[in-house]
């Protein structure tokens, strides 16, 4: 069977996709970046030692693939291939992420008999979601192949917390059903704190952040028990993203470890980055 | 500018309820067609005859006509929709933020990030 | 509170809504549709003593209006109006739908509160799941407002029965959340056995509708059981739209009755309509 | 003809797997656009060109010159897709049917409803 060999948390936000091109450009990161880049590197060398044959992404769509026509609570693409979306300003310069169709039938198959009710794509667009911060971690061309499954955080009403964590444990069974001895690590991104419109616009709740990424590892049911809407109140709307988080979480066993934790605050969105492996993988 | 209160109340935010969101979809759609590429050139050649293809009533295509991101996102058309306008009018995020705040860009841009700090069950 | 009055299970088929066009124009029903339109009369009547306030109708698309870039397992519709959709023969001379999008909003609410993983659409086109029986039942201008609710019969895997059966139990709590005295009737849509491809296309088995029209009512715990793999062996392929039915029995409470069920086979499609009542609602 | 068989074994039932539904997307896809009145009317004006614009393989473009239904539903397209194909063509249901059977149409049309009897847990 194969595994579950640890987890990643991660914030995305459009901004840092830019930045990591400009840098690309200009050989140099900007001054308010310079905390995110160094921040990633560990998770980068992390990643490199934990050697995943296949990455499962928990995500989510800001209306540049989906539209409120038909806006799924949770999809699943099963694909050989993931394209960017134009978010309006163009292309970034990165190939569409690589997918292997078999796990994305096999991984339906599984949450769907767990009574996960997945829209099924096969033709899926990705936005920043995804592509924002993965250059960070992986330098392309891309070789694991990702399944992503896309979660509902544009229109009320969301998903309930517990239903995310719910979708991690039937991760790890469905990962644990797979007929192979591949290595699988559990990604869940979404931003920290922000709010990108109102006159509340730019609240930068830094501690919420640190709290959260001290609280997710050992105390999962307590953040369970916290309503999305307290976490928008204190956080600004888009902090209803970490809710992602918890969908990781509980794909892990209770025994899985931090290896690595790190939040900065940019300029609008709260960026951290959390490494877990299970014990039989543990780096620390 | 002040910080950011503890609350979901407008103006500070503008919360996109179910019902807005039906109330703004052909908003959100018109906005959302601007993703692609050959839209964006066609309604930036002729605004008026672009919005026709989309159910907008007057006041609607008012409002985007006067680039008033506020109400735009009070009638229901998704941020992330109006982004694309805004974007395919040159804006950016900063742009439809300092609308809502009514602030200048420079103005939101030097007070971000607008730091504040509290954690659930410790207001 | 609003309340559920009874249930309506019916088959689908685009030749039923044909001979129903056909019959309008000649002013009569053709000889082997003649069974079909004479047992519809008294489903006819007793909705028509039920009187209805809203129609929940649990049905499902067969690539009409869904395609396979992302297919939903369930997907509900929210709007005023839902059109119908070019089959490829051309529209029907049929009005569109009429919904109303405050019930479809209360309904996202309530089923995604119970973990219901829907697609929530806001432009929905309705194909002959709903538009071939609708007019033998209703005449139009259509008055009573419906929300429909697909469910992916398209694509394997298909949901599992008992995940059909907790959409039932979970629609009466949300029908009973409503703050209305409204009178709910739910339908659910299924052709019954038929196969319309390979070398088994036409089979019949109008034995096997007929027992199933016996079981509904009072076993549906024993049905439930059934793989839809058997389902599909003894009543042809298509015979999984029967799994349907199971959330128009399960919303009923268990001493619901049956008021009316009638079967017949015009040429490649079981045609079948059960009417159930509430206890309070009894009319037999 | 003989009556159906009770399983679902080929040729009797062309199961649509998740294999097929991702091996055939693009035939899908391509018979799908025919919901769209348009469409059919430029795919029936040029064929060839009409289906460059979807990933069809050589050998996909051939089965559907050929109206292959039963090669075309083996390929993964799916049946309700297919049927938008027979459709444009002035086709039905039958006609695939037929072609899956090996007999005529006409035949096809005599034997049905094709009367079988089975409940389960009497096999
Ligand atoms: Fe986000
Ligand atoms: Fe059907």
């Amino acid at each position: 069977m194969a595994r579950i060999i640890g987890g990643l948390g991660i914030s995305h936000t459009p901004s840092m996709g830019v930045e990591f091109d400009r840098a690309a450009d200009n050989g140099a990161v900007a001054t308010e970046w310079q905390p995110w880049f160094e921040g990633t590197r560990p998770a980068r060398a992390l990643l490199e030692r934990l050697r995943p044959d296949h990455l499962v992404i928990v995500y989510n769509d800001h209306l540049n693939h989906f539209t409120l026509d038909a806006y799924p609570t949770f999809a699943i693409g099963v694909g050989n291939g993931f394209p960017q979306m134009d978010e309006g300003w163009g292309l970034r310069p990165l190939p569409e992420l690589p997918g292997d169709h078999r796990w994305g039938i096999h991984l339906t198959e599984q949450l769907i008999e767990r009574d996960f009710d997945l829209t099924v794509c096969q033709g899926l667009g990705v936005d920043h979601g995804i592509f924002s911060w993965l250059p960070y971690l992986l330098e392309p061309p891309w070789t694991v192949p990702i399944t992503p499954i896309a979660v509902n955080m544009i229109r009320e009403p969301l998903p309930r917390p517990q239903r995310l964590a719910d979708l991690g444990l039937a991760l790890r069974a469905a990962v644990e059903a797979h007929p192979s001895e591949e290595r699988v690590l559990i990604v869940a991104t979404g931003g920290m704190s922000h709010q990108i419109s109102g006159a509340r616009f730019g609240i930068a709740n830094a501690d919420l952040d640190k709290w959260f990424l001290q609280q997710l590892p050992a105390h999962l049911d307590d953040l369970l028990k916290i309503e999305v809407r307290e976490l928008q109140r204190l956080g600004g709307t888009e902090a209803s993203e970490l809710a992602l988080w918890y969908a990781m979480r509980a794909a892990l066993g209770p025994q899985a470890g931090v290896e690595y934790s790190f939040s900065s605050f940019p300029k609008i969105t709260g960026c951290g980055v959390l490494v877990m492996t299970e014990p039989e993988e543990a780096i620390r | 500018m002040p910080l950011p209160s503890f609350d979901l109340k407008e103006p500070g935010t503008v919360q996109f309820t179910a019902e807005r969101a039906f109330d703004g979809r052909h908003l959100t759609a018109f906005c959302l067609s601007l993703r692609d590429e050959s839209n964006r050139a066609a309604y930036l050649t002729d605004p008026d005859a672009y919005m026709q293809r989309y159910a907008l009533t007057a006041a609607d295509r008012d409002l985007v006509r006067a680039r008033d991101w506020t109400a735009l996102l009070r009638r229901g058309a998704h941020l992330q929709a109006v982004l694309k306008l805004c974007a395919t009018h040159g804006g950016n995020l900063f742009d439809i933020g300092a609308h809502n705040a009514g602030v200048s860009v420079t103005e939101l841009l030097a007070a971000c990030p607008r730091i504040v700090s509290a954690v659930p069950g410790k207001a």
